[in-house]
């Protein structure tokens, strides 16, 4: 049960969740509620790869880097939903036409 | 640098599930006990007598976000320099310590950029709005 | 054993969270169901030795990124459907019967095509007997010093980016 | 590394003795079972006592303040009003448990769940003593930081579903507030796993001594103002007075948890206290040499060698009770000085809260931050008081 390829399922149902919010979402945080799931999932990956195919850290590095790239992310994406709200006073992403036309 | 087992993780799920047993417990066991007569006016939120107008979940000022902004870089920079702090010592008892340090302070002097311009743009300021307002009003007593 | 319980607690913990993160209907729920999710993560790395990425993703995002999601979510009005000043926003945002079934059938493509692409991957040689765990603070410390040097300094940079870009596009302005 | 209490326990023969009976009676190694067994028992001990020492928190709230104002305080259940808290509990129980008509009924279950699931879960790694530490995770420090920060959003949570204003701003101050002294809090924190180049609290503890000047609150001119860092962090993110702006009564009513009756408000209250003595026993291990009882009475060295008749063991026993004694000592007196604190100063006002956090505490902690490690590599981490007797290294080994 504890195996490698336990961790993969696991990591891919996790990146499926993901996707799935962000194709079926409408709402902008929700979006990036899936961005985090599917970050998440390969930092996972990375971790279970570190432990049952070769034992050096550098995998657990990059988790980390994966991490610290997520915070980042969702501070960034969030400040640009908040702006975005100020402008259109919506958060719905069929609204950000801007720059479509 | 000895082995453990995952053993040393136990006592931290039976907190977590003793923690969550005694919040569920005791509201099921007072549910036998204590009385439920809920009346219109009882259910309303409380605002000291006034009757509330409108939900609570409304938009909040901005400025919350930008503490909160400004505490997950924080946040992140430690998550990255424990590791880096725990190491120090050990480099420094070999002699390195001196590379280990310049590197360290590197990277706390570019987090400390980043406050200094959130400083000097006002940011950290609480009461920036009201400082809006009085320019709002001498814009208007022109 | 315990690591086997564990395992099964902290996996159903996370599929449970990300099934409900994708599956809710209330935006604040579907923030707490990722925090549920994140902690499951947490224990799956802690199943796997990495105590510190387990402690770090405690603190990353129960702390930071889950707290900063709340916020925004208020700051945007909170869960309430809003109806903006042009009256865009007429259905629902937080998915339909529609989109979910265009997700669900595209996460079937991708699904098969992705594991067609990962099957030699399920192969891969994995070391049957395993190391005991052991502490790796140290050992992460000693890698972002010497061969993780200028990633490490490089984050420093990008969060730098980060708190300024973010602060500028969220800092309230005069006038309009 | 890692000796939890189970490993502690394990030395007794009666140990091995039940692991034996019970594999022959199961038939599989029995050894995962009978630690579950034992940490289930010593943790059921701990939430107990921490239960019980929540509710004298708040008798010994209402006492102190009392003393302070020249009142009575609670004295007719027990004696003294001792069992005042009892009493409370009881009638907390039996209180209609009211649920606002626009509330969020998931969110308002499980913002009580959060708050007490991060409080009682930190206890994990609060060392008691050299052998009673629950578990001594080698990422223990950072494992609080992470496991405390759920009450955060447990706070956040609770205001938010209660939908009425006050809460909602009780809360979203609450959040702000505690993740603001977060900042200055893990700064200080690093600067001591600099010193120490660890993130368990057991070897935090080990390299300070148990006289004052082996402490790390006197080691160098920058730990001492981190101490104080740290302590004035603790009693923002716990909510304290004068920081307890997220339940400010003349402004916000009850701020977060305005709207809970009941046992719901109990766990709130529960979890604040608990946590107060979470962080006042962090403050003493990181800082005031934690367990370390002075001239190594802690070891049970000095009994054996002063009084050789003693069994080895007996003495270990014996060191293990001052320890746990002289930790308990420590937190507690940081418990009174925290509840003074309440009942002196005034409350601050919500700019200067924020002005202070990031203009004032998060410099001087970063300040620090950066003297321990310079400290640390100009002086080999000597303390102040090994530069200046050089010749008394015997009397001021707290570096290593």
């Amino acid at each position: 049960m504890i195996s490698l390829n336990g961790y993969l399922i696991i990591s891919f149902c996790l990146f499926l969740a993901g996707m799935t919010v962000m194709i079926a979402r409408k709402n902008i945080i929700a979006i990036l509620l899936g961005v985090e799931l599917i970050l998440n999932a390969a930092a996972l990956n990375f971790a279970a790869y570190t432990r049952f195919v070769n034992q050096n850290l550098d995998g657990h590095v990059m988790s980390l880097f994966i991490i610290v790239i997520a915070a980042a992310e969702a501070a960034v994406g969030l400040a640009i939903v908040i702006r975005f709200f100020q402008i259109k006073e919506t958060i719905h992403i069929d609204d950000a036409t801007e720059l479509q036309s | 640098m000895s082995s453990h087992n995952l053993d040393v993780y136990m006592p931290v799920l039976i907190l977590m599930a003793f923690a969550a047993i005694m919040v569920l417990g005791a509201l099921l066991v007072g549910k036998l006990i204590r009385p439920h007569n809920p009346t219109e006016l009882k259910v309303t939120p409380y605002e000291c007598g006034e009757e509330p107008i409108g939900s609570a979940w409304s938009n909040f000022n901005v400025r919350f976000y930008v503490v909160a902004l400004i505490f997950i870089i924080f946040d992140v920079e430690g998550a990255l320099m424990f590791p880096v702090a725990t190491v120090f010592k050990r480099f420094v008892e070999i002699g390195q310590g001196g590379a280990i340090l310049g590197s360290f302070l590197l990277f706390i002097s570019v987090l400390v950029l980043g406050v200094v311009y959130c400083w000097k743009k006002g940011d950290l300021d609480w009461v920036k709005s009201y400082q809006v307002s009085t320019d709002y009003n001498e814009k208007k007593d022109k | 054993m315990f690591l086997k319980i564990m395992f099964v607690l902290s996996a159903l913990l996370t599929l449970g969270g990300a099934f409900l993160t994708a599956s809710s209907k209330n935006l604040m729920h579907a923030c707490v169901y990722l925090l549920a999710c994140l902690f499951g993560v947490a224990g799956l790395y802690a199943t796997l030795g990495a105590d510190f990425l387990a402690a770090a993703q405690l603190v990353v995002y129960a702390g930071g990124v889950v707290i900063l999601m709340l916020f925004a979510i208020m700051l945007t009005g909170g869960v309430q459907e809003f109806v903006n000043k042009f009256g865009l926003d007429k259905t629902p945002s937080m998915g339909s019967g529609k989109t979910y079934t265009i997700a669900g059938l595209s996460m079937i493509v991708t699904a098969f095509i992705v594991m067609k692409i990962l099957a030699p991957v399920f192969k891969t040689p994995a070391q049957t007997d395993l190391p005991a765990f052991t502490s790796t603070v140290e050992k992460l410390g000693v890698l972002l010093v010497t061969d993780h040097v200028l990633a490490f300094e490089i984050s420093s940079i990008l969060l730098l980016g980060a708190l300024v870009g973010a602060a500028v596009i969220s800092r309230p302005r005069r006038g309009k | 590394m890692n000796s939890t209490v189970v490993s502690y326990l394990s030395q007794a023969p009666g140990y091995a003795l039940a692991v034996n009976k019970l594999t022959e009676l199961f038939g599989f190694d029995a050894t995962g079972f009978v630690n579950f067994l034992l940490f289930f028992l010593v943790a059921f001990i701990v939430v107990n006592v921490m239960s019980a020492i929540g509710g004298l928190g708040t008798y010994a709230e209402r006492k102190i303040s009392a003393d302070l104002q020249m009142r009575q305080g609670p004295n007719r259940v027990g004696p003294y009003g001792l069992l005042q808290f009892l009493a409370d509990g009881v009638k907390m129980i039996g209180k209609e448990d009211v649920l606002p008509a626009q509330a969020d009924r998931f969110l308002f279950l499980v913002a009580p769940l959060m708050c007490m699931v991060g409080v009682f879960a930190s206890l994990a790694v609060l060392p008691f003593s050299n052998g009673f530490t629950l578990t001594n995770l080698n990422i223990g420090v950072f494992y609080l930081l992470g496991v405390s920060s759920l009450v955060g959003v447990g706070i956040f949570l609770g205001g938010y579903a209660s939908n009425s204003k006050w809460s909602m701003l009780g809360g979203m101050r609450g959040a702000s507030q505690i993740i603001s002294y977060e900042v200055p809090v893990t700064l200080s924190i690093l600067a001591i796993v600099l010193m120490t180049g660890s993130l368990s609290f057991d070897v935090i503890t080990e390299a300070q001594g148990g006289l004052p000047h082996e402490w790390f609150v006197l080691h160098n001119p920058f730990t001492f103002i981190g101490f104080f860092v740290l302590f004035i962090g603790a009693l923002a993110e716990t909510n304290r007075a004068p920081f307890d702006l997220p339940e400010a009564e003349s402004e916000l009513v009850s701020g977060y948890h305005t709207e809970f009756t009941g046992m719901r408000f109990a766990f709130f209250a529960l979890a604040e206290y608990v946590e107060v003595f979470v962080v006042c026993g962090v403050c003493a291990a990181l800082f005031l040499g934690g367990y370390k009882v002075p001239f190594d009475l802690g070891t049970g060295e000095l009994i054996m060698k002063t009084f050789p008749a003693v069994h080895p063991m007996l003495a270990k026993q014996i060191g293990n009770i001052l320890q746990l004694k002289v930790f308990v000592l420590k937190t507690l007196l940081l418990y009174y000085v925290v509840i003074w604190i309440r009942w002196t100063l005034p409350r601050m006002r919500v700019d200067s809260l924020m002005v202070l956090c990031w203009k004032y505490l998060t410099p001087i902690a970063l300040f620090n931050l950066v003297g321990c490690a310079v400290w640390l590599w100009a002086f080999e981490g000597k303390s102040v008081w090994t530069l200046i007797f050089k010749s008394g290294v015997a009397a001021a080994g707290g570096h290593h």
